[in-house]
């Protein structure tokens, strides 16, 4: 069973599912109840569960997510909502240094089943200092578990995995999507972590995403079928770490050729890592180098003519493909 | 509620060194011009967003005219200015041209910070505006670096640091104020603190966000003296930033007012909903209203008429019309600038292409 | 110099409902071993260090016994403690074995983190062991936390959260402070703070980081309640600790408690010079060392004699000399090792091999 | 002319020069002055320079990283010492969203010439929470400057580039390295950013690295010559952000082999980053997938066998290039 849902609905189905299911589960950060959050995913839930369970914070992310952390430790299940990514940078220290080291430092004494999510990427002129994907940024840390959704289904069916799971995960919600709709099966549709999705199946050539780049590429599949004839496969990694390097592995194994598409800047990126893994292991498939598409080098600028610029593009992207096929680019 | 001190009977300005009269009638007229340009151009702000003319985060500043007007009427030559993202009045009042911060808004080539920075980000470094920041409490202490900046500088200038309630739960907050209490000890950070306590921190109260809600008194840990004003009231504020401003300015040491104001706008421009308040509170803090408790001090004291004040109204908004039409008329940024600024000096850009 | 309060005349502990009497012969003998076991064990980690046994970082909690015995010997069962990295007291006075916290320090595999952590991460959550941590004020939010678990869990236990002077810099240190005020207004925190105030930050004084010195006082801007006490002596750390944790127990509310103390030692083994203090200043403070006090209380008021002094003394050597020889002959943990503990559960390890 | 120098005389020499040449460089941060400075890299200048060149600070790493970006902002030029960079992420909001944006969101009103300087990796059992080689970490945003110098003249050369460049630079010190000793250029011996160093020539295979690794690098290298009898390539990235692409494609077009070795984990690291730059630009000359040597993917443990077993070893790096090379491993 399933039913067409927006993101920002599945979001909140998979926390008040879990919360259901489990009392230790709260949800906490700024604005989430009274204000019914920035984002509203969490508007309405405070009239339902109370200021226990969907707990409004004062504007300190470094102190409630240390204090979300000492929660986790005595075995309480916080989600804390990071009204955007971009000020999780304040709370880096207790991210890094202490969820996601406190069980190895402490012999497996401990665990830290904690959920940090909210949006990530770029939106509309947010500018530079609300512009970030930091998917590498903690996808680099040992302890972490980073995923990065891009469906209604999956984002739903990633949170109950997340919640669940017993080590502190980074959630990154395609912000600019929250509205957009998709199939969302019933229920308890837990989504593995460490698993990527074949978004589209091909045989020409690979395109390798996640969040809203995903979507991108299958625009970018489309146009590449009827313009160029060209078979693509689109695949969304969609859980950073674990992550899932057959899949990519098998694709390019086929096909031959890939192309590693994100947001984010292009040093030490994912697509970086993307490139790094499928030189490695699928050297002798390789018919071109890996390419790589990237946001901007720059801070994300206001002016939206300079932020589409900043953002990768379908033509580049496109192009990137048609190079890797040694076709003329358009 | 706002306490009432700092103003009442003994709440007039001591006459300045220039010879200026606080409340002289010509000075209130002319305040009351500043603050209804203020006013009017947030309003343009509010309906350029609804057009679609203005993107991202919008913060307007209705309903604290007086704070900022007040305290930057006591801005010197060489002095600073640093605040959050509710930044367009601090921009304009130290003269920047609406034209060019309209433009800003509207993400034009032509805006202060060629379109690259938006409503958050106003910075005219030229006059003394150190910059709009959207990192609640970020610029705190880059503000108190900038005041030690200008006392290792020898100057006799200081900083004025704006910041809002919800911003004093940050931790960079409590490191900065103590760096500069610890700074002072030696005059060695004339920085006036400026809490512009407009009660609530998005939809979140200050009640809501600590068990001690004096938030002056929280400048004790740090050993900063502080005072609170009633920020609706201009005459209030204008009389304690002349006696800060220099005293700060004399002893090198931090100081720290806390406005009592209120925005009767929405926190930003997409907060539709305003659960988190009843509109009863807001229309009792608009019987506060800063412009109109001036207006009607004005018409009272016969300062000025109806009239006059239609007259600067209708200025005000012939101004800000102006703005608004040159902003809507200016070109987008051309495509390179977003390689520019990048880095400074020789390799201004080290991206790809 | 400490101040004093908390003892004097009227610093006798009230007797608790189960009857100890605080000052009773017995239990200061008790307590005087505690201490003395802590200094023998914090010497044997000096001589460990020195002799290349020990590696890292090691901080040493030699001159501040009183603060840790004292507050400690209030803890309950199902309470928890979590402090900095000047861990190894709040360890060994829960009752982990010294055998086990040595063979941590000399990286064994029997460890009482299997050698995974060292010094600074002294687990031990059965007995309430909730760490020791390396960042400075990183673990305040944490315990704050916890704290609030402890009544989320409906339990009527507490959180000590042991924090130094120098953490009190720390933007970590107000925001959680801050939390444990407002959660506490609705007795959801039952967190006990309190700050082991040795004077210095590795090299810098208390005055060299703020202007505002009480550091209990800071306190108020969180609107917890606070007091100082005297921390070299145990009877007052015994009074204000039994007061203190029956208070947050029964109100949920945190309180903080200033102990008022000095390092001896040098504040890592690393640190040869002490160019930050004079030997004079050191030797001041020695007169005030919390056993040498309780030694010369104990002896005058006939509670104990030189003789069992010694056999005490001569005990705890025993027992840590057995510790140290347990570290020594243990294996450093296999290499298997380094792969587990990064996750909890299936996927243990997510490495390459 | 040169002279004989620790690392750490080299780089507090580079300091002092330029506090004599220019009144507006002063150098913060916790312990400096009376202290002496933790790892003595400042000892004694408190006492030549006072209190206001040399000022020790509270705890408060993001406060007075902030500080310093406002007195970068007004034209001093300060050196803030992270005692180690394991503190950092506690002002990575000052460096990442306001150091390295604030020339950009002012359309180029203000520069932030501002050095943040401290001993970057690994130690001897400093464990979890302060083991940390996080070139990556800051390498990823624009706006920065990251470098990491290896030997004593590059310390000097490039902390001197640091302190002229007016823009935030990341200088990563070996902090295991503070009393090697090296040749030093006297006066004036500004280093580039951007260009690497050819620490060793060779003709079979390169090696990349930066940091300590460089020396270990160095180490194999003579290991696989005498053993082996294999000529290696070392190269000295020592400019992380800029990096210098065209020194490794060079050196790739001629060994066709590569191994990239860092003591930083795995992912999104720059040896993965290393890895896709050379399928990219040297796709053709590539006779083996580029190889990768990294920190073990745990937290930092404290005991020294599991420790020695988290860093690279010589052995490890040996046998990636004999992989590379096609031959037997040993
Ligand atoms: C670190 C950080 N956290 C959260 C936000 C989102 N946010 C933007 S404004 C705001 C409220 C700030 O309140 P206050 O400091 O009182 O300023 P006011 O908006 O009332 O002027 C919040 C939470 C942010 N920009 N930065
Ligand atoms: C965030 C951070 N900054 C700096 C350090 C280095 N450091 C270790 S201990 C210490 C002094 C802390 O002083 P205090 O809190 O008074 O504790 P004490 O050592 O006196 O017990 C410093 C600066 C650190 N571990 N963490
Ligand atoms: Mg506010
Ligand atoms: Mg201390």
């Amino acid at each position: 069973m399933a039913e067409t849902k927006t993101y920002r609905e599945a979001l909140r189905e998979a926390m008040v599912h879990e919360m259901e299911r489990d009392e230790n589960v709260i949800l906490m950060g700024e604005d989430i109840g009274v204000y019914g959050g920035t984002h509203l995913i969490t508007d309405g839930l405070i009239d339902d569960w109370g200021p226990k369970r969907v707990m409004d914070t004062p504007i300190s992310e470094n102190g409630f997510t240390g204090a979300a952390v000492g929660m986790a430790m005595m075995g309480m299940r916080p989600i804390v909502e990071m009204m955007t990514w971009n000020f999780s940078f304040l709370a880096a220290d207790q991210i890094i240094q202490h969820a996601a080291k406190l069980r190895y430092f402490s012999g497996g004494q401990v665990q830290v089943p904690l959920v940090i999510r909210g949006p990530n990427g770029g939106g509309v002129q947010l500018s530079a200092q609300h512009t970030h994907s930091l998917e590498n940024f903690y996808g680099h840390f040992p302890g972490l578990k980073v995923v990065a959704p891009v469906t209604p289904n999956d984002v739903k069916g990633m949170m109950i995995t997340a919640v669940r799971d017993p080590n502190p995960v980074i959630f990154l919600e395609a912000g600019a999507l929250y509205g957009t709709k998709g199939e969302v099966e019933e229920g308890d549709n837990a989504v593995p972590f460490g698993k990527a999705r074949v978004a589209r199946e091909g045989d020409d050539v690979t395109l390798i995403a996640y969040g809203r780049q995903v979507n991108l590429c299958l625009r970018v599949a489309d146009t590449l079928e009827e313009e160029d004839g060209v078979s693509v496969e689109v695949i969304d990694l969609r859980s950073i770490r674990p992550f899932d390097e057959d899949a990519i592995v098998e694709s390019v194994e086929k096909t031959h050729r890939a192309v590693a598409v994100q947001e984010q800047w292009r040093w030490f990126g994912v697509a970086s890592e993307v490139a790094a893994i499928i030189q490695d292991r699928a050297f002798d498939y390789l018919d071109a180098p890996v390419e790589r598409v990237s946001g901007a080098e720059v801070p994300a600028p206001y002016a939206r003519n300079l932020e589409i610029a900043a953002f990768p593009s379908e033509k580049q992207v496109a192009n990137a493909a048609r190079r890797v096929l040694y076709m003329e680019e358009k | 509620m706002p306490e009432e001190n700092g103003n009442g009977e003994n709440g007039g300005v001591e006459a300045r060194e220039e010879g200026s009269v606080a409340t002289s009638a010509d000075r209130l007229v002319d305040l009351y011009r500043e603050m209804v340009t203020v006013r009017r151009f947030e309003e343009a702000c509010q309906r350029g967003f609804r057009q679609g003319k203005i993107g991202g985060y919008l913060h307007v500043y209705i309903g604290q005219e007086a704070v900022a007007v007040g305290f930057l009427d006591s801005f010197k030559e060489g002095d600073k200015v640093i605040t959050a993202y509710r930044d367009h009045p601090h921009a304009l009042l130290l003269g920047s041209d609406p034209k060019n911060v309209m433009a800003e808004l509207y993400g034009r080539g032509s805006g202060i910070v060629k379109g690259k920075g938006g409503s958050m980000h106003l910075f005219d470094v030229e006059r003394g505006m150190m910059g709009g920041y959207g990192i609640v409490g970020g610029h705190i202490p880059i503000g108190v670096g900038i005041a030690y900046a200008l006392k290792y500088h020898e100057t006799d200038n200081i900083c004025q640091l704006y910041l809002g309630d919800g911003a004093m739960s940050q931790g960079a907050f409590h490191e900065a104020a103590n760096l500069a209490g610890l700074w002072g000890k030696d005059g060695q950070c004339p920085c006036l603190f400026i809490v512009e306590n407009n009660q609530y921190g998005m939809g979140t109260s200050v009640e809501r966000t600590t068990a001690m809600t004096d938030l002056a008194a929280k400048f004790d840990a740090y050993g900063i003296e502080h005072e609170k004003v009633d920020g609706m009231d201009i005459d209030a504020v204008l009389e304690a930033a002349e006696r800060l401003t220099e005293q700060v300015r004399e002893t090198g040491k931090p100081y720290a007012v806390e406005a009592l104001t209120y925005r009767t706008a929405p926190h930003g421009a997409g907060d539709f909903f305003e659960k988190y308040r009843t509109k009863e509170e807001i229309e009792e803090w608009r019987q506060r209203d800063p412009i109109g408790i001036l207006e009607k001090k004005l018409l009272e004291s016969e300062a000025a008429d109806e009239e006059k004040l239609d007259e600067i109204k209708g200025e005000a908004k012939e101004q800000i019309d102006e703005a608004v039409k040159f902003a809507d008329e200016s070109e987008q940024p051309p495509i390179e600038e977003l390689y520019t600024d990048v880095y400074a000096g020789e390799d201004e850009y080290m991206g790809e292409e």
